[in-house]
């Protein structure tokens, strides 16, 4: 077992390794750039280490300070969290070659996945469904007869791409090449190519993701799945399961197929099938080949300790009893994202916490890295807080995410609690009427 | 006196100026850590601290990086930070001398350690002429991002 | 000196001035997130200290009883406060006449009022002469322990 | 189903049932004496009322003050959380004169298992196994008779009793004169009776309780079973279970004697069958009727809300789906009631938390009613917050409750955090070898 594990990550992601390594009785390392040093997971992890400035380039995604402050504490392996350097399967080989464990899947597995053009077609190899689409797009011209033998409308894609960047609805061959352009520079902007191909367009699709893990011996499980389909522009806002929409039949075909796709790719350590679920039918979007955000969902529902599991497999360790079959549920969790955010505009609201009251009781987990006079630099990502809620079925997580998000209390910068207020009590979501589209018109 | 640094008000405005004193001055606490803080000058005179309703638990921190910059003011000596997390050596190598030694006069420019970073052996060098007043971390130690290296007293 | 972006008060007014001033300080001390401020200028001297009325989150409670003594002192008002939870009636019986009226005489021993509580009519006494100023409570409202009833100017 | 519930007690308990209250869309009223304003209970419940100075025979224990605002509140039913006036018959009967619903047992019940000697007797009955124990005592004389025939060491035990007081050990014919006059005159001044029994001592006995519900209907289950074997001063410092020492079958049988005896009784609502554990035998203690604090266990290994199954069942609804039958439990749950109390002298420590941060993450749970800047009065129990762990075994909720105690920071006042972080440390308790006099071995 490693002895020490860094963690290549901040916020909460960051404590929640800390907290998984302290039960292990492995030592952490927390890495901070110079604003982020009263930051929990510093405050909590056995040894801290400044390695740069605020600009993430200079720290948090800067391989070299963090394989450096790898060596001086002497970690044997790095945890990326998500973001950050968790997808660079250029990093994951830089750790193999300075003999530290990357905690995730091979890098040649990153690099594939991280295509969504070979990941698609891999997936494909394996019998996934996935939607009518293109290869990877040589023009404008070509784009648009790819795309009448497709069928408008269309959905441009960045090859390398994720988080909505690179992303146009065509809904005809006229409108196409100013898209295909603007696609294009996005992509290359954002990704650093600008590579695309084209997918049919679902109108109104929901968003169902499985949580897999796998050792490195061919075992493969799906642990649970999980509905995301409040987003705000690609950005997942609530997450929950199991998804109440699939019956048990769907739920076991959805499985096993990820799991023969898995075993067909010789997937390792955990990882998340994304899938448009619309009339019944699944189509593949994408592998996330990392640890997520809403892992929590599957944590409360199955009882097991993901990151737990990702290091024991990283470290060698076959998938033992409660992880070696598909667990059995229990009940239904859901996941709110609490963000600094301005409730009108969306923008980002940095600054210093003056109030904190966290919500507690049973089957109410929050997963925070700030605390009551804690400052929110403005140079990362939103997320405060995650508050996760399990009950015996739907309608009473719902009416206890009610509760905890009213004793939620964030005072001195803006949050999105009164917008999560809002879902809770919507109509549409309470009974489960969703697709991805549901808060462009809740906002409405 | 220049209070319009620190100040958004009116600087003609006693006040204001004194204000914007205040404010830049509990600035400095926070950032510099410090649990109180006495300041004079000749229409300003004010006393800080930082009591329990502060900062929430644990109000902390060892060993935190006293500044960014590469070089840090403090009175007339200044600090030679890390640029980087690494390992400090205070030789090209094992056998060689010492780069410089407490009491060296040294020139902008000069070399005063290496920090090594993923084997990568960088050099250090003076940003100012001074003497070495102090060297703060034993050779072969390992330093964080910002870090102190040394003390320079400045001519 | 221009106080008007500290003070909403006459500016002229030296006292407003300086309550501007206070004022400013006091935001400075809660935005800072001190425990404790002194300041002294030509014409202000303060102290201002966090003390442990700060009760963490949502600073408190707006109903809450001004007093467990049934006549509670505030300048040369006192108040009569309920001495249990109930039922709060100004007249023994729904036809009567208020045992008390805003203006009247009352003396020490009294009946004020009738607070119900499980079918118990309590009769509430005066504790003091003096002449009622203000009855807080409506007929037939509850009250809580604690809660004035009645403000009694005092002779 | 109730309108609206008044809830007679303070601290964590009142705001746990805050909680359930709110997710049952039942409007809740929190009473509270003066000192208490500012508890999280008063400020989470949707209406409160100050009912009385501190002392609690004024506001807490005052019958009248409680009922009264009740009427005031227009609340249907009050539920008396634990301590205060949880037990007392009396209470009961007067909410049912007037028209409100008691949540608890029915008074009479109440009442019979109040007198631990008319509770032996009952048990016994039932088949219940008890200790060789004698009726209720004549004089020193009959006592040391008694004695005799059940062989010394014996305990003289209070009638009325609870919470070790009037409880003596008595080894020899010669000191039970001065024990039993002891025994009498501590009885007398705490429960207003002197009337004391006789049972068979037990050196090193485990404490083993049983969870159990029951409905209006005559169904009636064991919800789960705890082990409370960690205590000072007949006062539990640290609950866990399923507890580890029961097998499957002794587990089964102890259940359903249990069952058995509720059925006998009559029992409604949830209450606590109390047992002493010695060399695979059980043998009966008390039944507690009321919720437990430590009913957080159960309710982490069952998933199952015991306080809203409480109000349901006291509002004539049948034991449904998941209470019906004994639940399978998941892991294993540890509650360490964390306390304002001086570590060495265990003097209570009232006063203001200057500073606060509460654990959290997965499988973390925080039941508490304080803050930072709170200040604890003097005047109650001690009880700060409980913090309750679950994890899938008795190991892994060890390393968890590890951490969380790390995370765990009180300061301005003394609290019990550092004796808790020995036990979880200590060698006897992390293999199991428990008994009630742990506590005593491990301060030595």
């Amino acid at each position: 077992m490693f002895k020490k594990i860094l963690i290549a990550n901040r916020g909460e992601i960051a404590l929640r390794i800390v907290r998984a390594c302290r039960e292990m009785s492995i030592r952490s390392v927390a890495v901070h750039s110079v604003v982020d040093a009263d930051s929990l997971h510093v405050k909590f992890a056995d040894e801290a280490i400044c390695i740069g400035p605020a600009p993430a380039q200079e720290s948090y995604l800067s391989t070299a300070a963090i394989i450096s402050a790898a060596e001086v504490s002497g970690a044997d392996a790095i945890h990326p969290g998500y973001g950050f350097l968790a997808e660079n399967a250029a990093f994951a080989e830089t750790c193999a070659n300075c003999n530290i464990a990357f905690i995730g899947p091979p890098p040649a597995l990153m690099r594939l996945l991280g295509d969504k053009i070979s990941a698609r077609l891999r997936m494909a190899e394996s019998r996934v469904p996935i939607l009518p689409g293109s290869g990877r797009l040589e023009s404008a011209t070509d784009a648009i007869a790819r795309a009448e033998r497709i069928g408008f409308p269309v959905m441009l894609k960045a090859a390398a791409g994720g988080g909505g960047r690179g992303m146009k609805i065509v809904n005809d061959a006229e409108s196409l090449p100013a898209s295909y352009e603007l696609a294009r520079a996005e992509a290359l902007a954002g990704f650093g190519s600008g590579d695309l191909y084209a997918e049919k367009y679902l109108p109104s699709p929901r968003h169902i993701e499985v949580q897999m893990v796998a050792d490195a011996y061919g075992q493969v499980v799906a642990l649970s799945d999980r509905e995301c389909s409040i987003q705000r522009r690609h950005q997942k806002i609530l997450e929950e399961g199991p998804a109440a929409v699939l019956t048990d039949e769907a739920r076991a075909t959805l499985f096993s197929l990820c799991e023969r796709a898995c075993r067909d790719l010789g997937y390792q350590n955990v990882g998340t099938f994304e899938f448009l679920f619309d009339r019944g039918n699944f189509y593949f979007m994408e592998v996330n080949p990392r640890i997520q955000v809403e892992h929590t969902v599957t944590e409360m529902v199955t009882g097991l300790d993901l990151i737990r599991e990702q290091i024991l497999v990283a470290a060698g360790v076959p998938l033992s009893s409660p992880f070696a079959r598909r667990p059995r549920p229990r009940g239904h969790a859901i996941e709110a994202r609490i963000v600094a955010e301005d409730p009108e505009t969306f923008a980002p609201s940095p600054g210093r916490i003056s109030a904190l009251h966290l919500p507690g009781g049973f089957g109410v987990r929050v997963d925070t890295h700030v605390y009551e006079g804690y400052a929110v630099p403005p140079d990362y990502d939103s997320l405060l807080a995650k508050l996760v809620v399990h009950a015996e079925d739907r309608p009473h997580a719902i009416a206890r995410l009610r509760g905890a998000l009213e004793e939620f209390v964030v005072e001195g910068i803006a949050t999105n609690l009164a917008l999560h207020r809002r879902i809770v009590r919507d109509a549409d979501f309470c009974s489960g009427q969703l697709d991805t589209h549901f808060l462009e018109r809740f906002a409405a | 006196m220049s209070p319009k640094k620190v100040s958004k008000s009116n600087p003609s405005d006693p006040f204001a100026a004194r204000l914007g004193k205040v404010e830049a001055l509990c600035e400095l606490l926070h950032r510099q850590r410090l649990g109180e803080l006495e300041y004079e000058d000749a229409d300003l005179k004010i006393r800080l601290w930082l009591g329990s309703s502060s900062a929430g638990f644990g109000a902390t921190a060892a060993t935190e990086p006293a500044a960014s910059a590469q070089t840090a003011a403090s009175g007339s000596n200044l600090y030679v930070t890390s640029p980087f997390v690494g390992t400090f050596y205070r030789a090209p190598n094992p056998e060689a001398k010492p780069f410089v030694e407490v009491g060296d006069r040294v020139t902008k420019g000069q070399v005063l350690c290496i920090v090594e970073a993923m084997k990568l052996m960088n050099e250090i060098e003076s940003e100012l002429d001074g003497t070495i007043a102090q060297i703060l971390i034993e050779n072969g130690k390992s330093v964080e991002y910002g870090e102190p290296l040394f003390k320079i007293r400045q001519e």
